[in-house]
């Protein structure tokens, strides 16, 4: 079983991320699990997001996990939420930010033996210059496309616009340039 | 709030929301009972942030900074001390005292840019600028007073 | 200063009138309270000891059973005394905020004048609306007499003001059995019962702006657990508070309240296990048989939250044959009182043959001579050693005989 | 009682904040505007009941709490009988003499959105009113509930879409008008009701003050863009609440003693309600051609309303 955490705050899409991340992965015949821990807080609070992905049906309903992949779609996240919580000797970090991968290691004592397995890209900056929002969420889906080598890129691509048809052209194409040059610029 | 020294600084964003001080069932209080302050509170009302005695359960003693995507800056010169940010400021963050404006409390803005919408100055005194850019970059990069469009 | 009310030494008053005075004596600064039957009598009269200047209180008329409790936490948390009193179909629009009270630890009193639940409608007495609050986080106390209902209202304020318990009580009579059936009672002077009350000394009071509080904070996964930990900690650590009330009450009066109370059960064999007015009626049959030589006895429940669980195993475990008796519709699963008592008696070396009766609801006679029968049916299962019955019948009930399971036997 | 000045926004800004940020409303909600300046118009004690909703579920998540006097929250609907409750027991208290201070001053307020308000707690609000409580109960109106997602109430206007009420091919949002609270709270016999925007601080604060100054059941309604469930920037919220003010889809007005009205803003030029419509996601939907009849009747509400409040301030009954 591989298991994602997403680290993120309430209105960046998170959820939405994990629940298309779990969709697209069905698509493939797995079995996928996408859930949410939410507070009270209203739009921008902390929250965190789950996926399991399996090859046989997944039954656990645990919120505790061993993450596979930690995925921080916030920059202040990085630095004030607990990331390395629980994770494993394999866990890699895909991380928000407008820094360099040295500089964001050097401000997170947790990430700093872990330095071969943090990929960065800045998610924020590409979501406002492709959908001209902060959200995130795009971008981090191309980036773990990326990291994981899960898919083609092309096949996951194809996928997202299946995902996102309710919505107008404008925004599926802004998501579909996001994903690309997430994909293209994670490192 | 360059100037200002808060008396009550070291009570200042010592926590993040969410919990990061979870204590066990002995030690939760009574009755789900949240106190404000610490010792005697009377008159609270006449006393100004940097004088109160703030209990660790105010949240005034914790930080939302992190919700920030963006952060507005405070430009002195250029303030007319109007209070327009004061009184709509849904964050308590705009730190005035004594009818003027000194600061933005930067573990309590959310960074809405309400205060920058309502700012009536030419050009205005609050601007929107990265989070990461320092107070001297921001503060050199201010633009210069608007024409008015006929 | 209130007026002085004149009080004899023995009065004769119903279940209703005994609480609504015990209100009185303990100077209840606020009761927000909206009428229903059976217990209406209790806030009217406190309105017309208002209205007469024999307390200094306030009487808030809401509109609505759930108003009542929402101005009694309000009023509560504003640091004063403060009772209120409902039935049934208004115990059950409560019940949101029963929870709030105790998870608040509000020591309010509430004097429950038990009735059945509808549908279908029905004002007289069954337990149904005392069951519905017992997972509430409440003290329950029971009275089965307008005498006890005096009494155990007084020793509620006192149980439930103490600050190492800080929750809610619950004195419970049985609607019209007891809240409508006048009988002798003996009061305590006004100073006497005051005395004995004391005044309330407020916690977290809103009221007190040297210390403001903020009462009813959101809790998610991270923090409820552990607060109602504590809460059923508190409820549970009540037990010894109440039994130092109780013989403090004694010391006073003479009259002993246990928080388990038992009839002839020194060498008892076939036992009635009840709550309410059916406690005392199931004694005169227990005493009548003993004249026929049946070893009966009768277990009476008196705190029925937090449940004395070792108390009523310690009693019960030398009998022989146990009848539980539930007034109230048990939806689908054994009387939620016999799973309790069996629950205790599981743990003894002795495990008494237990069964369960569903009697008296909306407010069905029980007689004498029923409780007889019942006792005389756990004598057959003795003489058997075994249960002759099925393990929940129904007693009382027109219509072909209603019952369910048998024990398995090798 | 101490009132504190509100003679220009420089005299008002010397109060002392008794409403502490990091409390994790939306950024931009307008709920802590009108919060922030109640609490600052007055120098009184304050006992605040808050109904569950945004404001309560943001300000009191354990452990933290962003209020610095006394506050209580039961349930959903109860917020005004919960402050009643504590005013009788004030009231019982000091004839007693068991204050800690028998002689400082208080004031109870409640606090509801409009779920709470025009909604699940309609019974407990008309009840505490009735009763003639010495309270003040404040309506933060956001026309939805949107604690819970942006759900419809009776306060959502006409044609707005909401989660429960949605525009789709074959609905345009909402069918039903708003519910009129202040007429119905006015017919309650209280001394004071007013309608009120924070963009217009001034007037808000004023009115806030003559509530609270007022002995008996006082009821305000406030408007409160929001601009997560009306779909806007958050740096808009005041903006937003100019054009409900300025298109008189909010008016702002008080009825004293059930029938004195006055109107306490009258825009200088009055807007057309597209201008209003046009700049929320909630009602982006009414522009499309099939829908121009909604806002032809929005208008036409608006106007008839507006004639109405002119009519009775004249008439005065």
């Amino acid at each position: 079983m591989i298991e994602i955490r997403w680290h993120s705050r309430a209105g960046q899409g998170a959820v939405t991320g994990a629940k298309s991340l779990g969709d697209i992965v069905a698509t493939t015949g797995k079995e996928v699990q996408a859930f949410a821990l939410y507070g009270s807080a209203k739009r921008g609070a902390a929250l965190r997001a789950y996926n399991r992905i399996d090859d046989k049906p997944i039954i656990t309903h645990e919120k505790f996990m061993n993450p596979d992949y930690v995925l921080v779609i916030d920059p202040a996240l990085a630095m004030t939420d607990d990331i390395t919580m629980n994770d494993k000797e394999t866990t890699k970090y895909i991380i928000t930010t407008h820094l360099e991968k040295d500089e964001l290691i050097s401000q997170i004592p947790a990430l700093q033996d872990k330095a071969d397995r943090v990929y960065v890209v800045d998610c924020i900056e590409i979501s406002l210059d492709t959908i001209g929002r902060s959200i995130p969420n795009a971008p981090m889906l191309g980036a773990f496309v990326k990291v994981s080598g899960m898919f083609e890129l092309d096949y996951f691509l194809e996928n997202m616009k299946r995902v996102l048809a309710k919505f107008p052209q404008k925004i599926i194409d802004g998501n579909m340039q996001a994903i690309t040059r997430a994909y293209n610029e994670v490192k | 709030m360059q100037d200002l020294k808060l008396k009550a600084a070291e009570k200042r964003g010592i926590h993040q929301l969410g919990g990061d001080e979870l204590v066990g069932w002995d030690e939760v209080t009574q009755g789900i009972i949240l106190t404000s302050f610490d010792g005697d509170a009377t008159d609270i009302v006449h006393k100004k942030a940097e004088e109160r005695n703030y209990s660790d359960f105010n949240s005034y003693t914790a930080t939302v900074a992190s919700w920030r995507v963006k952060k507005p800056v405070f430009n002195i010169d250029v303030c007319i001390d109007c209070q327009n940010c004061w009184v709509w400021c849904p964050d308590t963050s705009i730190i005035s005292r004594d009818k003027q404006m000194l600061g933005i409390d930067y573990d309590h803005c959310k960074g809405c840019e309400v205060c920058v919408e309502v700012c009536p100055t030419n050009p205005k005194s609050l601007l929107m600028f990265n989070e990461q850019e320092d107070l001297e970059t921001a503060l050199s990069q201010w633009p210069e007073k608007k024409k008015k469009e006929k | 200063m209130a007026e002085k009310f004149d009080l004899n030494e023995r009065e004769v008053w119903d279940g209703n009138y005994a609480a609504s005075q015990a209100l009185r004596q303990a100077r209840v600064d606020v009761v927000a309270a909206y009428p229903i039957t059976p217990s209406t009598p209790i806030v009217e009269n406190y309105g017309a000891y208002v209205a007469n200047g024999y307390i200094d209180g306030e009487f808030v008329m809401v509109e609505s059973e759930h108003a009542a409790m929402s101005g009694c936490v309000g009023a509560s948390a504003a640091g004063g005394r403060v009772a209120t009193a409902t039935s049934s179909q208004g115990f059950a629009l409560m019940a949101e905020v029963l929870y709030q009270a105790s998870g608040m630890r509000l020591p309010i009193v509430l004097t429950v004048v038990n009735r059945a639940l509808a549908s279908p409608l029905n004002v007289r007495g069954d337990h149904g609306d005392m069951y519905l609050g017992r997972d509430s986080g409440w003290i329950q106390i029971d009275a089965f007499n307008a005498q006890e209902a005096y009494d155990l209202t007084l020793c509620a304020f006192k149980i439930g003001e103490n600050h190492d318990v800080r929750l809610p009580v619950m004195v419970h009579q049985d609607g019209f059995i007891t809240s409508h059936t006048a009988q002798n009672v003996y009061p305590l002077s006004d100073e006497k019962a005051y005395e004995f009350i004391g005044d309330i000394v407020p916690v977290d009071d809103m009221l007190d702006f040297s210390r403001p509080v903020t009462y009813g904070a959101q809790t998610e996964e991270d923090w409820h657990f552990e607060h109602k930990a504590k809460q059923h900690k508190a409820l549970m650590d009540s037990r010894p508070i109440i039994d130092e009330v109780f013989e403090e009450f004694e010391k006073l009066t003479g009259r002993k309240y246990n928080r388990v109370e038992g009839y002839d059960m020194d060498d008892a064999e076939v036992v009635i296990v009840a709550l309410g007015t059916t406690v005392e009626t199931a004694r005169v049959a227990a005493q009548e048989l003993r004249e026929e030589g049946v070893k009966a006895g009768v277990v009476g429940i008196r705190v029925f939250r937090p449940f004395p669980f070792d108390q009523v195993r310690d009693m019960l475990e030398n009998a022989k044959s146990i009848a539980v008796l539930d007034r109230s519709s048990p939806g689908g699963a054994m009387g939620a009182f016999f799973n309790e008592v069996s629950a205790a008696l599981y743990t003894t070396p002795n495990r008494p043959l237990i069964t369960n009766y569903i009697y008296g609801l909306g407010g069905r006679d029980f007689s004498v001579s029923e409780a007889k029968r019942i006792f005389l049916e756990q004598k057959t299962n003795v003489d058997a050693g075994h249960i002759t019955t099925d393990i929940q019948q129904f007693s009382g009930l027109r219509g072909p005989h209603l019952g369910y399971f048998q024990t398995k036997r090798s | 009682m101490a009132i504190t000045s509100i003679k220009n926004l420089k005299e008002f800004s010397t109060n002392n904040d008794r409403f502490e940020g990091a409390h994790t409303l939306c950024p931009g909600c307008a709920h802590s505007m009108i919060v922030r300046e109640l609490m600052n118009c007055t120098d009184d004690n304050l006992v605040i009941a808050s109904n569950t909703g945004c404001l309560e579920v943001s300000t009191a998540v354990y452990p933290f709490t962003s209020w610095d006097t006394s506050w209580i929250h039961i349930g959903f609907e109860n917020a005004a009988t919960a402050v009643t409750g504590a005013e009788a027991m004030f009231k019982a208290r000091k004839r007693k003499g068991t204050l800690k201070d028998n002689d400082a001053p208080v004031k109870f307020v409640a606090f509801g959105g409009d779920g709470s308000t025009y909604d699940i707690g309609f019974q407990w609000l008309s009840g505490a009113m009735e009763r003639g409580h010495d309270f003040t109960y404040i309506c933060l109106d956001n026309e939805n509930y949107a604690n819970t997602g942006g759900q419809r109430s009776s306060a959502t206007p006409i044609g707005a879409h909401t989660s429960t009420a949605q525009a789709g091919t074959h609905s345009y949002g909402k069918k039903q008008k708003k519910k009129d609270i202040v007429a119905i709270m006015a017919a309650h016999d209280a001394p004071y009701v007013a309608q009120l925007a924070p963009n217009k601080w001034k007037s808000m604060a004023k009115g806030f003050q003559k509530a609270l100054e007022t002995e008996g059941p006082c009821f305000i309604n406030t408007v409160s863009p929001c601009c997560t469930e009306w779909k806007f920037d958050p740096k808009d919220t005041i903006n937003i609440t100019d054009l409900a003010t300025d298109t008189l889809m909010f008016p702002i007005y008080e009825i004293i003693n059930g029938h004195e009205l006055n109107i306490l803003y009258r825009p200088k030029n009055v807007l057309p309600v597209e201008e209003y419509l046009a700049a929320q996601g909630r009602y982006k939907h009414l522009f499309k051609p099939e829908n121009k009849h909604v806002i032809e009747e929005i208008q036409k509400n608006i106007n008839e309303y507006w004639e109405m409040l002119q009519r009775r301030e004249e008439a005065r009954v």
